[in-house]
């Protein structure tokens, strides 16, 4: 089932992709992230078949890089809305050189 | 202590060892002290002087009621480089003593040095070695002088009259503020040409050919306050800078070809070269350039008429007497090369001819008596390279001193009567033209002494007999023409001429531009001295003679200029008459130049004595009928003054305005040089290519790179998403098609 | 005096000695206490700076002057040579020593600096001990350069040299010191990044059997020589480059027109004086006899040649219409440095002695000259040309002196100038007879720009209001020409002394580079 | 090389698989950030049924707790703080230009992906064929992953601790804004 799974690994990850390209709004643009992250989450998984289960603690270190980043994202974007009242990406543009 | 060590180091079995010619280093130092110390002399006067600016100011506007030093340039207001122009310098006392004390030192020492090589009669030359100044693996560059018959000839000549030239200064610059200066420059000078002509190898002789150069270019600056001195100082430098190029690569070409500079090895290695060879033919011609700038031949002549915006003096001595005749020695010097080269030796022979005519006739329209002056030297030292180059090295040298003699006497008289102008035109607050001949007219009777020695000295320019002149100007002639007759000049061919034709040729311009000389000579003796005054009533009577201190020197040269020709009597004279020993020079000079004349000469037919004194017969008569002509022709009573002249016309005003040369010169090159360094080199190349497009264009470009850069920062993280993820298909793909 | 230095043990500590002394100097200077410019005399800031910075530079010139009777001329070797370990993983060492070329620049660089000084006595009035401090660091620099035998330390130097320089021209600089010294700086620093490169690989190629890289020049010299003939080239174009930029060769000399302008006089001094000469001493030492086989291939040698033969006329051409005259002496050397390349490329004895006869009078000439433009800059606040004119009347030692440089640096038989020229010329004339005949043709151009210019400064009518009052040299001016004036005469008159010492460097180095540079063309042949 | 499957384990791979993907599509496509997070929890359900199926049980609880569990709830949280859940306010997407290019970078991309992940695997690294199995038996489910995690990547493991500490105070941080800070 490792080919499989690595389309579907990959077919998620370009959805993911897809999303951040498309979207403007800095949540749903954060969910397509988690959605990259969980994509590759199953290709290390896949692997760990083949490989042993060091495939499956990174899986677990992925995990927590996820969350960590979602909480300080969400945190930003929190910050973000109280200062400008917008999440939308058009408006936001404070990294101007 | 160095010098006396290696002087007795050097010198073991020389006959001049151990006699009064080993101080032959005091010669030049002598002056050289004497320019030290009126140089500082003249420093401490400037510095030390009065320095208020309100006495300054005021001298300035009164343009000092005795202001000698606008001699030259009467009404420019010119003025020398001192704020108390009204009195004395200071120091003028000790410089008179010791600005022309010096030169006497040195000519009687030249003087004992003499009577020491006559009666040793040395074969060789007397090579003093005093340090190593250039020791760079095979090239050996010594500080060396050599003492042989020909540098003596040259220290009398330079020591003798320039100590009377000195002490003609004394009086005609005497109330000059650049006093001090004047004499250090005029020591520094004689100190450069002692080394000239005492240099054991070129390369000492180029410190003295430079050396004097530099002097001449102080010296015709002197009054720098005007800039057509400043310019004509600047002009002969940079004109004798060319044929110092010329001289510099015909070293690098000796060194090159057999290692050695000094003559004695020069001399010894010189048929290395190959006799009639190219390379030597061209180390010669490139000599000769070098001989060109310094005694104002063709091309390179434009400097000295120019350089007479000196004080008078200088012209006496440098561009007279001593250092334009440094070419003349250079030939002499360099014998075993020329006389190696039949088609250098011509074309030499050729160039002197040439400029002899060409200068002769513009001498004929100028009307500053220091132009005429100045064109017949010109003149003059085409006819001493006619006889150099024709071989005659005896004969252009013997025509180096008696010109010497007349030509110093002739500089010096026309100082003398400018001198006397200048006070009176001065006394009247005139503006005229002192040294223009159209202002001057029946001198002789104010400056009768002047008059009579001048006559003697055109005289013997013109080549009457007995006067000097005519003595080593016809043996030039008389040397083209035996030449021509057969030598190794005569079977040669220059350019596709065959030799005897060229030399033929040569003889016949010699001729013409003796008819010339004349013509001009007797003009501008006319002009000055005879006929109507025209200088104005006022100023008539001050009119005067100069002080003994101007005419003392004056006389001593008359002098020599009728008795000069002893020094060599050609045997057609004393075969006819007894007059003394015939030929003191040609065995004088033997030990230098006989081989190189025997070398040239080789083949010549003897010249039956019949035809010799035709030939002089007919120079006497061409010098004859030149005065006459001029005589009969001018008429000093009809000429207008300065400010009524009207221009010539035509062929006239063509020669009047020396054939354009300066000024095509000037349109030709100087001022194309100018432009194009200007306005293509530095503005376009530097500034604009290199400078603009290379170099702030590489920075413009690092600065636009930026700019596109910094506009990509927009800012917008959506955009940042999309040209990361760009960038990672970009990797990809490259990954996936590797 | 031999025998006294050897019973100092001088030979063991100088060099060091001689590095040390500025940078102690320096941490001096800037302890010295502050003083406002109100509070003192001369209305410079700190005027105790200066006097301490002289006094250590003399300390410097004495301490050097040693070595001119210390050195023996038969050895060609290094002679006081220093050997430490220095960063020892990289195989770095703290090498010194001092050869006949390196005496001789060693000598000019602690006879220019107090003179430096000296020009710079009353023009630098703010930040005084920085300005003197910085001064003593980059002569720890300079001398670095010129002692160092290790590649390593000698490109630590070369950068050492170049900061102090850049504060030197963009704090105390003219109007457009800020664009100036970026230029210098930028221009200098980009290939002497490549160089940095060749060096490292010089290095790595070098490196021995337990893998540390070895910098060590004599070590280089016969390893390098064995290189292949296409690295060798890419490494000697990095050198060339570095190189060429300092000398200035043109087309790479358009930062020294403005480096000079805008440098303060000390700083023009220097820069000419000395740091012009680094590039031609790094040829001498490093680019020749570490790449004898590219430097002599036919083609590059020609381009060379023809590239300095550009920079003899065309440094010429260009410097004679410039009005300022600043700008025409620093154009003039770019004119004097083309003689100096001709001479170390034609490669012979005589040419390459001439060229660096030509550095040092260079040295002592230009830097005379910068010195008297810094003089008249003072008075007038003008550098340029026409604002003179007459001077000569009010100023007649200024004049005198002024003269007599510029002389020397036409090339006067008698003054320096003459012996290097001719020297060179002489010496390349035997291997490219047109190219010298070509650029002997630089003589008159020089004769015609600076008499020129001379002539419109201190000839011509005294017709400016402003210039009828100029006071000449003072005491201070002069102590500082005289002795610039006596090196010109004494290298004129006598420069065998100086030749002497530096003759058996140059006959090795030729020696060097011809074997090596013809090895590749014989076995050409032989194929 | 793989193990031979009984078609109920494809037919059931398949079929999470295609649950997974479909969700994930309708998450990308939907406007509204409650209606995208909750396709996107239906995404990560199926993905761990996936991995329970891999033999990967307890990442799929792993997956179940911390994303769908955490994660997830934690962006509705701050869409409802924010109150952000309206579709009028949330007419976000881009223009179908810039749609059509995301889709073809898209495409571009997973022609990429496949391509190297064609890519053929390392042999050495192979474990035995049942080694996972034995691991199971000998340490449990748990255990399987709790060995490797605090022996061997027992630095990383503190590592990612100290991460989740910062990432936590710079939550709370950035969270509390500059109301406490600043005044």
């Amino acid at each position: 089932m490792l080919a499989e799974s690595l389309a579907l690994t990959a077919a998620l990850f370009v959805i993911g992709v897809i999303g951040v390209l498309i979207h403007r709004n800095a949540i749903i643009i954060f969910m397509c992230v988690e959605l990259m992250l969980t994509a590759v989450n199953l290709t290390f998984v896949a692997f760990s078949r083949f490989y042993g289960t060091a495939g499956q603690v990174f899986v677990v270190f992925v995990m927590t890089v996820s969350a960590a980043e979602a909480a300080v994202g969400l945190a930003i974007i929190i910050a973000i809305f109280r200062h400008r009242q917008t999440i939308d990406l058009k408006d936001i543009n404070l990294l101007k050189g | 202590m160095l010098l006396q060590t290696a002087v007795s180091a050097a010198s073991q079995a020389h006959p001049l060892s151990g006699t009064i010619a080993e101080w032959v280093w005091l010669l030049p130092i002598l002056p050289l002290a004497g320019f030290v110390i009126n140089g500082l002399l003249s420093l401490a006067g400037a510095h030390f002087g009065p320095t208020d600016p309100t006495a300054a100011e005021h001298e300035h506007h009164s343009e000092g009621a005795a202001d000698a030093s606008a001699i030259s340039h009467a009404g420019h207001g010119a003025d020398g480089d001192d704020q108390h122009a009204v009195k004395r310098h200071r120091w003028a006392g000790v410089v008179s003593v010791v600005g022309p004390g010096v030169l006497i030192l040195s000519f009687l020492l030249a003087l004992g040095i003499w009577q020491a090589m006559a009666s040793a009669q040395p074969a060789a030359p007397f090579i003093q070695r005093y340090f190593s100044w250039m020791p760079v693996g095979d090239l050996h560059i010594d500080a060396a002088f050599q003492l042989d018959q020909l540098s003596m000839l040259m220290i009398l000549v330079i020591t003798g009259v320039g100590a009377l030239i000195h002490v003609f200064s004394v009086g005609y610059m005497r109330d000059d503020p650049g006093y001090p200066r004047y004499f250090s420059y005029l020591n520094l000078f004689v100190f450069f040409m002692l080394v000239l002509v005492l240099g054991a190898n070129y390369p000492v002789l180029f410190v003295g050919w430079e050396g004097v150069g530099l002097c001449s270019y102080l010296l015709i600056g002197f009054w720098f306050n005007d800039k057509a001195n400043a310019d004509a100082g600047k002009k002969a430098f940079i004109v004798n800078r060319i044929g110092d190029f010329g001289l510099l690569v015909a070293m690098f070409m000796l060194f090159a070809n057999i290692g050695v500079l000094d003559f004695i090895g020069v001399s010894a290695k010189a048929l290395d070269l190959g006799a009639g060879s190219a390379l030597v033919t061209t180390i010669c011609l490139f000599m000769f350039l070098g001989c060109t700038g310094k005694s104002a031949q063709i091309p390179l002549y434009i400097w000295l008429p120019d350089a007479m915006a000196g004080p008078t003096p200088v012209s006496a001595l440098i561009h007279a007497a001593t250092m334009v005749t440094a070419g003349v020695y250079l030939i002499a010097r360099s014998s075993f090369l020329f006389s190696l080269s039949p088609v250098a030796s011509l074309t030499v022979a050729v160039v002197g001819a040439v400029t002899a005519i060409f200068a002769a006739t513009i001498g004929l329209k100028q009307w500053d008596i220091k132009k005429v002056l100045a064109y017949s030297t010109i003149s003059q030292l085409g006819y001493m390279f006619v006889g150099v180059g024709v071989g005659a090295y005896v004969s252009g040298m013997f025509h180096l001193v008696t010109h010497a003699f007349f030509k110093a006497l002739l500089f010096l008289g026309s100082g003398s009567v400018i001198h006397a102008m200048h006070a009176a035109y001065h006394r009247t607050h005139s503006n005229e033209d002192a040294q223009d001949m159209r202002n001057m007219g029946g001198l002789r009777r104010y400056l009768p002494v002047t008059c009579v020695l001048m006559w003697i000295a055109t005289l013997a320019i013109s080549g009457i007999p007995p006067l000097s002149g005519f003595m080593s100007k016809d043996e030039i002639l008389g040397s083209v023409f035996a030449r021509a007759q057969g030598s190794t000049l005569a079977s040669a061919t220059w350019l596709g001429i065959p030799g005897s034709t060229l030399l033929y040729i040569i003889y016949a311009i010699g001729l013409a531009a003796a008819f010339l000389t004349a013509v001009y000579m007797t003009r501008m003796m006319l002009y000055t001295f005879h006929g109507p005054a025209r200088t104005g009533t006022e100023e008539e009577e001050a009119l005067h003679e100069a002080p003994w201190i101007m005419t003392g020197p004056l006389v001593v040269l008359g002098i020599l200029t009728v008795f000069g020709g002893w020094l060599n009597l050609p045997e057609v004279i004393t075969g006819i008459i007894p007059l003394g020993p015939r030929e003191l020079l040609a065995h004088w000079l033997d030990p230098v130049v006989g081989d190189a004349t025997t070398r040239i000469a080789a083949g010549a037919a003897q010249v039956p004595a019949s035809t010799e004194q035709a030939l002089i017969g007919a120079a006497v008569v061409i010098a004859v009928a030149g005065i006459v002509f001029a005589m009969t022709r001018l008429k000093p009573d009809r000429l207008p003054r300065k400010r009524d002249a009207v221009p010539e016309h035509g062929f006239e005003g063509v020669v009047a305005h020396k054939y354009y040369v300066d000024e095509g010169i000037e349109r030709t090159i100087v001022e194309p040089t100018y432009a194009v360094s200007r306005s293509f080199l530095w503005r376009v190349i530097d500034n604009g290519l290199i400078d603009g497009f290379f170099v702030n264009g590489s920075a413009a470009l690092a600065r636009g790179l930026g700019w596109v850069g910094s506009r990509l920062q927009t800012g917008n993280v959506g955009i940042y998403a999309w040209v990361l993820v760009v960038g990672v298909l970009v990797m990809l793909g490259a990954f996936t098609l590797r | 005096m031999a025998s006294f230095l050897d019973s100092i043990g001088y030979n063991l500590w100088v060099l060091p000695a001689l590095l040390a002394i500025p940078l102690v100097g320096a941490v001096i200077v800037l302890m010295l206490p502050v003083r406002e410019p109100a509070a003192t005399a001369a209305g410079v800031e700190t005027p105790a700076a200066r006097q301490v910075a002289l006094w250590l530079f003399v300390l410097e010139f004495v301490v050097s002057i040693g070595l001119w009777w210390s050195f023996n001329p038969a050895d060609t070797g290094w002679q006081a040579p220093i050997d430490i370990g220095w960063i020892p993983t990289w195989g770095v060492r703290f090498t010194l020593g001092v050869d006949g070329i390196a005496l001789m620049m060693v000598l000019l660089t602690t006879f220019i600096m107090p003179l430096s000084v000296l020009g710079s006595w009353t023009t630098i009035r703010t930040k005084v001990r920085s300005y003197y401090a910085l001064l003593l660091i980059l002569t720890t620099g300079m001398l670095g350069v010129f002692l160092a035998r290790d590649l390593f330390l000698f490109y630590v130097m070369w950068e050492v040299m170049l900061v102090p320089m850049y504060f030197i021209i963009g704090v105390w600089g003219g109007e457009r010191r800020i664009y100036a010294s970026l230029k210098f700086f930028i221009y200098t620093m980009l290939p002497s990044l490549l160089m940095l490169v060749a060096i490292i690989y010089l290095g790595l190629h070098m490196k021995g059997a337990d893998g540390t890289p070895d910098f060590s020049y004599d070590r280089l010299l016969t390893g390098a020589v064995g290189m292949p003939e296409r690295t060798a080239l890419w490494l000697f174009a990095a050198f060339f480059l570095a190189f060429a930029v300092k000398v200035p060769i043109f087309p790479f000399h358009t930062w020294l027109p403005d480096a000079h302008v805008e440098a303060p006089t000390a700083g023009s001094v220097i820069l000419a004086g000395i740091m012009l000469k680094m590039g031609t001493f790094g040829f001498l030492r490093f680019a020749l006899p570490l790449f004898p086989g590219a430097a002599m291939n036919p083609t590059i040698r020609m381009i060379i040649l023809i590239l300095a033969l550009i920079g003899i006329i065309y440094g010429a051409l260009v410097a004679m219409v410039q009005p300022d005259f600043k700008k025409l002496v620093a154009y003039s050397s770019v004119s004097h440095l083309g003689f100096v390349m001709l001479g170390i490329f034609a490669l012979t004895l005589q040419s390459v002695q001439g060229a660096l006869m030509v550095m040092i009078n260079h040295g002592i000439s230009t830097g005379a000259l910068f010195l008297l433009v810094g003089i008249m800059y003072e008075r007038r606040h003008s550098r340029l040309i026409d604002s003179y004119g007459g001077i000569a009347r009010v100023a007649p030692m200024f004049a005198a002196i002024l003269t007599f440089v510029s002389l020397s640096s036409i090339g006067l038989p008698g003054t320096n100038g003459f012996v290097g020229e001719f020297l060179v010329l002489i010496g390349s004339f035997r291997t490219y007879p047109v190219l010298t005949i070509i650029a002997t043709t630089g003589v008159i151009f020089a004769a015609v720009y600076l008499l020129w210019a001379i002539q419109r400064i201190l000839f011509n009518p005294l017709d400016k209001a402003e210039n009828e009052h100029l006071t000449d040299l003072n005491k201070r001016e002069l102590a500082m020409l005289v002795p610039l004036v006596a090196a010109i005469i004494w290298l004129g008159v006598y420069p065998a002394p100086v030749l002497r010492r530096m003759e058996g460097s140059a006959q090795l180095l030729v020696n060097r580079v011809e074997r090596a540079g013809s090895l590749p063309r014989v076995s050409e042949a032989g194929r | 090389m793989e193990p031979h499957y009984s078609l109920i384990y494809v037919f059931h791979f398949y079929l999470f698989g295609v649950i997974a993907l479909a969700s994930a599509l309708t998450f990308v496509t939907r406007k509204s950030p409650v209606t995208a997070a909750l396709w996107l929890v239906n995404t990560m359900f199926s993905l761990a049924a996936l991995y329970v199926m891999l033999d990967a049980q307890f990442v799929g609880v792993m997956q179940v707790l911390v994303y769908a569990g955490a994660i997830m709830v934690v962006f509705l949280f701050v869409v409802m703080l924010l109150n952000l859940g309206h579709p009028s306010e949330l007419a976000d997407a881009r223009g179908t230009g810039w749609k059509l290019a995301a889709g073809l970078i898209g495409l571009g991309l997973l022609s990429e992906i496949m391509v190297i992940a064609r890519t053929k695997l390392p042999q050495q690294l192979i474990v035995p064929r049942d080694f996972n199995e034995q691991q199971f038996q000998k340490l449990n489910a748990v255990g399987m992953i709790a060995e490797p995690l605090f022996k061997d990547y027992l630095l990383a493991f503190e590592l990612t601790s100290v991460l989740l500490l910062v990432a936590i105070t710079g939550a709370v941080v950035l969270g509390r804004g500059r109301a406490a800070g600043a005044r």
